[in-house]
């Protein structure tokens, strides 16, 4: 059952075929949104230092190290002259424990583990559907979300990308 | 809606009869919308101590990061535990060096501090978020919720309360407030300490 | 009327975008300020004004003591107002604020004594009666954004009863047995309230001169608008008596020991 | 449509008046079974200062409605008493008290007709509906209303409020195995519980305190009769000799 | 001020009596037409009541910035605000449900109130927004309604009494009126629900949701709903989303009242707490209890 | 990746500075620190100085602490009042205590009073009032009783009887009809209780006790709670809960005290020898 904690999504706006999650490593994914350029910036500098570790130490960050790691270069940046400003969703598969962690992090580096979760506007709209539960597999409770957002958001965005991580790392899927 | 209020959450401290107790309800939120309904911020900082980091939930993490270190380095130096009221003080100026451009936290601390004899006492105590301590002989009260816990807190606390007693005092303090306030509630959670033991329990509440 | 999720119901503010494309949903408000307190400045309009007005309950009656000064601004600019005056038969009235306001009051109060006189069906203006008709007409041009700015104290003495109430410029009333305006209000209040709470049976009239004296004192002493040139007002069963202008007596001498401000010692 | 609202002479007028201020404390109102409990503190105060140690904010209408009005003081005396203006219209028209459902429904009327330009004041009526229940109306600023068992208003109404479910409504409690909550509390519990209320108020709010003024509103034959006349203090004010007979108690409270 | 003509002129009781008005008294026309127990509604035949507006150069900005709490969270007059709405049609009527919070700030002001105003026994109005606006309008409205079937000898219909409250709200558009409602009943054309709001907007259509929770509301309505509903079906959708937008919008929630219009006029279908909905199965933690999503390998069980 | 500045330098942190400003324009307004709105007082008599104060901290119209401290120690025969932003008077005061320890340490003589004036002083004209702190000075050293207020700019005042706060308008009349040179001390003590006492019943900004300080060329003494006008009366009722009153899901009891059986093997008494 990796069901709805390991899913995430992305919103496209310039570029119809923009790619707004990242894969950190085998077994995390993070989807970002925010600022246009702060965005792309901070998830490289990611992705960067979370290979770096894997190289250097030979083994990935569990999702909540990467976590907590990620929280607290955002909530630095916060402190800097030019703050990112991005919100992250970061969804992992913990090898060890073999099992899945979701985790919703803002621009202000406020940390949360959630079962489910959503940024921007379209949240207004899922988050009500993903409180009803687990009625069905993970994926088709993401597609009544994106059907929803589509029919009530006035700026609704036009196509998702849809990446699942589980024990055999991370997948594309197409709904 | 100040910065205090973004995130949501509020946190009581009651003294009793040989025991204190810390409560906390369990929003974490984005101004009116809800994130998450188990967002911890009240954490244990020794086997007596708890300390409950209500106010903006960056900051809470941050500050207990930060509160965690120095308390790890003040143990390596001293080769002690330290005690309530010294874990008060190191709070409070750890607040109040960011006099300018502060933490949006006003942190509320239960815990049994020794007497000299050997025994224990109960200790509680709060600061506003430049580190003004408050020493309370009953109790303390921090967060968005504040005015309404204090309202409570003053009708139902009583002096001398048993451990299961307090349990229910702070329990009803706690709901009752949260209930009355937009941006608190989502559950609570309260621990009890007591000379021996220190009893967690996670409320059943109301959840809108 | 802004449709926004969390702003739902809110007067809509125009003054940014209403369309949320700002990035992160938490959208700038532009009145962060507390409006309310900004928006009173109580010091704006008055012109000519005067400071506190004082005044006690005693056993035959009412009190009021208020100085000669009408302040232009910070300069002294009249040294001879009288800012207690009698109305009726058993009413006075003292005014702090806008002198010009007062004595609009005053002409108004003529007004409807004259009123009550010429219809002579056997009734006269008490001191509630008048506390209530200047209360009415405060609020009222409060209520037009035009108001009279003054604080007004009432008092008399009417059918064994004495009577003390205050009115503002907001049309905010009360009553007590010892009540003041102005810095009075902060300096004198806690002294006549000391000396006077719960012996409004008892004190003769020296003792209540004698206190209204000591307060005055203590207000020439610590309010750079007051005088120390005062009149004393005693409404009495028998009728209203506004005493001549007295002097106060003060005192400086203890300036003469203190050598400057911090570690000067010569 | 224009014509609709009528606004007051167009005279040029200054901007920086602000024609509100605050004067702090606190009511209250509990309905009972066959009573109803309205309560204030006395003190009037202005930024710091205390104005006066005794200004009643509990207004009795008639001898089976109480009105308590709490915010700026001069809208409040000002809005009671226009209220009692209607009312005594009311009685000259149809020879009796208007009923209170229908007070409130014209204190709604009465305030709404402020909408854009507010009084400032927190109603709460009090009283005996026509069918022998206590009643409390609480209303907003500008008129929405409903009646509920208790309420409380002003500075403190946030230190109050939540005391007031937990013991008034039993809110979060669990009733013991085999029993459940009284639905009306009898008069004997609930005037400790008005007279603890402000205690704690006045002991944590700066605005609240000197002296309380309770009023309580009995229904014909109230079975409460019996335990207020043995009450310290409590006064009878009623003005008529059948139906319902209204009581002051008035207490002191810290004056710090 | 006033001329000294007319001041020194007239001493008749009349002449004083207008002097004195004009001096204290600040209600104009507005006493007379009250007299006796028509209350402020007395003046109906000469069109709407008439209102108060404060001597300053902006009233809109005046009453901004004494009641605005959201801009402003010091402003000292908080009005209270109403919050989660819906209405639906489906085959069997219409569902109108809706939840109990007022706030005032972060104050929860009351967790009872009635959103759903009874304007008469075939018409249903919904309360968001200001609360004092609805209450009063839609009474307001309800006198109208009653008056339009004494005139016509036949009830009002759905879409003319929107149009009238639509109408009534859109003269004082941009004075800080703050009103979303949906006008609900049973006419000649079968069930209706318009959505009327204090801009002048009125629409007619078959799910409407309003208030700071209503994106919640519409995420579980949109997802469940179709038109052949039983009415059951129905009634469960409206309080699960009721339930819905109380958890996750601060604003909203405590209790739910359902309402459902039928041919006969409305029904009220009852008052659910959303504490009691939340532990009798409609919470998260409640349906996910016992399940994990951990996913250990199977202990290869070779023995 | 970062590492954390285990020793960092002493004084103010302004690293959430910019967050803090970044938060501002996003349209958060700053909250207010607890501060306290307050009635200090002090003033001269034949031997020395006596000091006031109430106990209550609000915070805005929320009294925060009912009992609370508000004459702080700098020396043994120097005592300060704190009115303003109450963690300012706090460390403020402490801050120039401990400095005062160390003048003194140094060189070998008593502390003066002019000395913390001038410390007090030359650190609050360095924040420019941004330290909010409103002191009353007072103490006794060789050169005499010395009494002086410090404004939150760095301003100062030496004068025979002093008042500071919210309250110091009203607890000032009462110096002002009642002081007299070369008063004794019960008479000074009683004028100051009546000062303080003029600013709990006056001033909503003050309340509960009245704390009061004698500091003599010999002796200091402090009264903590020295009268206390406002004790709370007796509640109407028993507030106690029924156990079990509180619904709750689910429990985790940590002991302390973990239970060990002791059992003895054999029946051997240890051997102690």
């Amino acid at each position: 059952m990796a069901a709805d904690t390991t899913a995430a999504r992305s919103i496209v706006k310039m570029k119809v075929d923009e790619d707004k999650i990242k894969t950190l490593s085998p077994h995390l994914l993070m989807a970002y949104s925010g600022e246009p350029g702060d965005t792309v910036q901070f998830a490289e500098y990611v992705e960067r230092n979370i290979r770096l570790y894997q190289i250097r130490n030979l083994y990935a960050l569990r999702p909540s190290a990467a976590a907590s790691w990620i929280r607290r270069s955002l909530a630095e940046s916060l402190r800097s002259r030019r703050p990112y400003s991005v919100n992250l969703l970061l969804g992992g598969y913990d090898t060890a424990t073999h099992d899945p962690h979701l985790y919703w992090i803002d621009y202000l580096g406020t940390i949360s583990e959630v079962p489910f979760a959503a940024h921007g506007y379209g949240s207004y709209f899922a988050l009500s559907l993903l409180d009803r539960g687990p009625l069905e597999e993970g994926l088709a409770t993401l597609k009544r979300c994106i059907d929803e957002v589509s029919k009530r958001l006035v700026v609704s965005p036009g196509n998702y990308k849809i990446k699942v991580v589980d024990k055999d790392g991370v997948r594309e899927v197409e709904l | 809606m100040s910065i205090m209020d973004h995130n949501g959450g509020s946190v009581i401290a009651m003294v009793g009869k040989d025991c204190v107790a810390i409560a906390s309800d369990l929003r974490l939120g984005n101004q009116a919308l809800g994130i998450s309904s188990n967002f911890q911020r009240i954490f244990p900082v020794t086997d007596r101590i708890y300390l409950g980091l209500p106010g903006l939930a960056t900051d809470v993490a941050t500050l207990h990061e930060r509160l965690r270190f120095r308390l790890n380095m003040y143990t390596i130096k001293e080769e002690r535990e330290i005690e309530p009221e010294t874990f008060a003080h190191l709070v409070s100026s750890t607040l109040y060096e960011h006099r300018f451009g502060p933490y949006f936290i006003e942190p509320v601390m239960a815990g049994m501090s020794k007497t000299p004899s050997g025994g224990l006492k109960p200790f509680i105590a709060a600061t506003d978020l430049i580190g003004c301590l408050n020493f309370a002989k009953d109790f303390v009260v921090a967060g968005t919720a504040s005015s309404k816990l204090y309202g409570v807190a003053e009708g139902l606390w009583e002096p001398d309360l048993e451990p299961e007693d307090l349990f229910e005092t702070i329990s009803q303090t706690l709901m009752n407030a949260v209930d009355r306030d937009a941006f608190s509630g989502w559950g609570g959670i309260v621990h009890v300490i007591t000379k021996d033991k220190v009893i967690t329990r996670t409320l059943k509440a109301r959840m809108d | 009327m802004d449709h926004f999720p969390t702003n739902w119901g809110r007067p809509r503010n125009d003054a940014f975008d209403a369309y949320g494309t700002y990035p992160i949903h938490q959208r700038p408000q532009n009145t962060p300020k507390d409006k309310f307190s900004d928006g009173v400045q109580r010091t704006q309009q008055p012109i000519v004004t005067g400071t506190s007005v004082l005044a006690i309950k005693y056993k035959d009656g009412i009190m009021m003591s208020a100085d000669n000064l009408a302040s232009y601004g910070s300069l002294a600019r009249f040294k001879d107002i009288q800012r207690l005056h009698p109305v009726g038969n058993n009413t006075v009235i003292g005014a702090s604020g806008d002198m010009s306001d007062f004595q609009y009051i005053q002409t108004l109060l003529n007004e409807i004594i004259i009123d009550e006189f010429t219809s002579q069906d056997g009734h006269s203006l008490g001191p509630a009666e008048i506390h209530e008709y200047l209360s009415q007409v405060l609020y009222a041009r409060r209520s037009n954004m035009n108001p009279l700015w003054n604080s007004l104290l009432v008092g008399g003495v009417r059918d064994g009863k004495s009577f003390l109430a205050y009115v503002d410029l907001l049309g905010t009333t009360y009553s007590a047995s010892t009540i003041a305006t102005g810095y009075g209000a902060y300096i004198a209040q806690p002294l006549l309230r000391d000396a006077v709470e719960g012996r409004e049976d008892t004190l003769t009239e020296e003792q209540a001169a004698d206190i209204l004296e000591n307060c005055m004192r203590v207000l020439y002493y610590r309010d750079a608008r007051s005088l120390d040139k005062y009149q004393i007002a005693k409404v009495t069963e028998a009728g209203v008596i506004i005493s001549e202008s007295k002097h106060l007596k003060s005192s400086w001498s203890f300036a003469e020991g203190i050598r400057g401000y911090g570690a000067q010692i010569q | 449509m224009p014509a609709m609202v009528s606004s007051m002479s167009q005279q040029p007028t200054q901007q920086a008046f602000n024609p509100y201020t605050e004067n702090g404390g606190t009511i209250l109102a509990i309905a009972g079974a066959d009573f109803s409990v309205i309560a204030g503190d006395t003190r009037q105060s202005e930024g710091y200062s205390i104005q006066t140690r005794y200004a009643p904010k509990v207004f009795k209408l008639t001898d089976k409605a109480v009105l308590a009005v709490n915010g700026f003081a001069a809208d409040g005396n000002m809005f009671v008493k226009k209220v009692r203006q209607r009312l005594e219209w009311y009685r000259h028209a149809h020879a009796k008290d208007m009923p209170i459902r229908a007070i409130a429904r014209l204190i709604q009327t009465m305030l709404y007709a402020r909408r854009f330009f507010p009084y400032y004041v927190y109603n709460i009526l009090g009283g005996i509906e026509e069918d022998g229940t206590g009643a409390v109306y609480s209303f907003d600023p500008v008129g929405s209303y409903e009646r509920e068992a208790c309420r409380a208003a002003g500075a403190a109404q946030a230190l109050v409020q939540p005391f007031l479910d937990n013991q008034i409504y039993f809110k979060n409690q669990t009733p013991a195995p085999g029993s459940s909550f009284p639905k009306h509390l009898p008069l004997t519990s609930v005037l400790p519980l008005v007279i603890d209320s402000f205690t704690s108020a006045t002991e944590r709010h700066i605005e609240v305190g000197d002296g309380l003024e309770i009023y309580v509103v009995l229904a014909k034959n109230s079975t409460a009769l019996q335990s207020l006349q043995s009450l310290r203090g409590a006064q009878e004010v009623t003005t008529t000799a059948d139906g319902e007979r209204v009581f002051v108690i008035r207490r002191d409270l810290k004056k710090d | 001020m006033n001329s000294f003509v007319e001041r020194y002129s007239t001493t008749s009781a009349t002449g004083q009596l207008r002097r004195a008005q004009r001096l204290a008294d600040e209600e104009d026309e507005f006493s007379d037409a009250a007299w006796g127990s028509s209350a402020g509604f007395g003046n109906i035949v000469k069109g709407s009541p008439s209102f108060m507006v404060p001597n300053t150069p902006d009233p809109t900005s005046f009453l901004r910035l004494h009641t605005d709490d959201h801009a402003d969270p010091s402003c000292r007059i908080k009005i209270q605000h109403g919050t989660t709405t819906l209405a639906f049609r489906f085959q069997g009527g219409v569902i109108v449900a809706v939840d109990s919070r007022a706030t005032a700030g972060s104050y929860i002001a009351s967790g009872t109130v009635k959103k759903v105003i009874e304007i008469n026994p075939y018409l249903l109005g919904t309360m968001a927004g200001g609360a004092a606006d609805c209450q009063y309008w839609e009474t307001y409205l309800g006198m109208h309604c009653r008056l339009h079937e004494l005139r016509n000898r036949e009830r009002i219909s759905v879409s003319a009494a929107s149009k009238y409250l639509s109408n009534l709200v859109y003269s004082y558009k941009g004075m800080g009126l703050s009103m979303g409602t949906m006008v609900c009943g049973w006419d000649k054309t079968g069930p209706a629900v318009f959505y009327v709001d204090s801009d002048g907007t009125r629409l007619k259509g078959d799910i409407f949701s309003v208030g700071s929770g209503s994106t919640f509301a519409y995420g579980v309505l949109d997802q469940g709903y179709r038109w052949d509903l039983t009415d059951e079906e129905a009634q469960e959708l409206g309080r699960r989303s009721i339930y819905a937008a109380g958890h996750r919008d601060a604003y909203s929630g405590n209790t739910c009242n359902l309402y459902h219009v039928k041919e006969d006029g409305w029904k009220f279908i009852g008052n659910y707490d959303l504490a009691q909905l939340h532990n009798q199965g409609y919470g998260y933690e409640h349906r996910v209890e016992g399940r994990s999503s951990a996913n250990p390998p199977e202990v290869v069980a070779t023995a | 990746m970062a590492t954390p500045n285990v020793y960092r330098s002493p004084g103010f942190d302004f690293t959430n500075e910019i967050r803090n400003s970044f938060l501002v324009e996003k349209g958060l307004p700053l909250p207010k620190a607890t501060s306290t709105g307050t009635t200090i007082v002090g003033c001269l008599f034949k031997d020395g100085i006596v000091l006031g104060a109430d106990t209550r901290a609000t915070e805005g119209p929320i009294v925060a602490d009912k009992n609370c401290e508000k004459i702080h120690y700098i020396t043994e025969s120097i005592r300060c009042c704190g009115a303003g932003t109450a963690a300012d008077t706090e460390f403020t005061t402490a801050l120039i205590s401990s400095n005062m320890e160390l003048h003194a340490l140094q060189t070998g003589r008593k502390p003066r009073v002019v000395t913390a004036m001038t410390m007090l002083k030359q650190m609050l004209f360095r924040y420019q009032g941004n330290i909010g702190a409103a002191l009353v000075l007072g103490g006794v050293d060789s050169t005499g009783p010395h009494l002086f207020t410090i404004h939150p700019h760095g301003s100062t005042d030496k004068l025979p009887y002093v008042t500071m706060g919210s309250g110091s308008l009203a607890a000032m009349a009462v110096f002002e009809s009642g002081w007299k040179p070369n008063m004794e001390r019960e008479d000074a003590l009683n004028l100051v209780k009546a000062a303080i006492a003029a600013g709990i019943f006056n001033d909503l900004g003050s309340g509960s006790n009245i704390d009061a300080c004698i500091i003599t060329a010999s002796h200091t003494e402090m009264l903590r709670n020295v009268e206390m006008p406002n004790e709370r009366v007796q509640k109407e009722k028993d507030y106690k809960f029924r156990r079990g009153t509180t619904a709750w899901k689910k429990e985790d009891v940590r002991k302390f005290v973990v239970d060990e059986q002791l059992t003895l093997i054999g029946g051997d008494e240890m051997d102690t020898s």
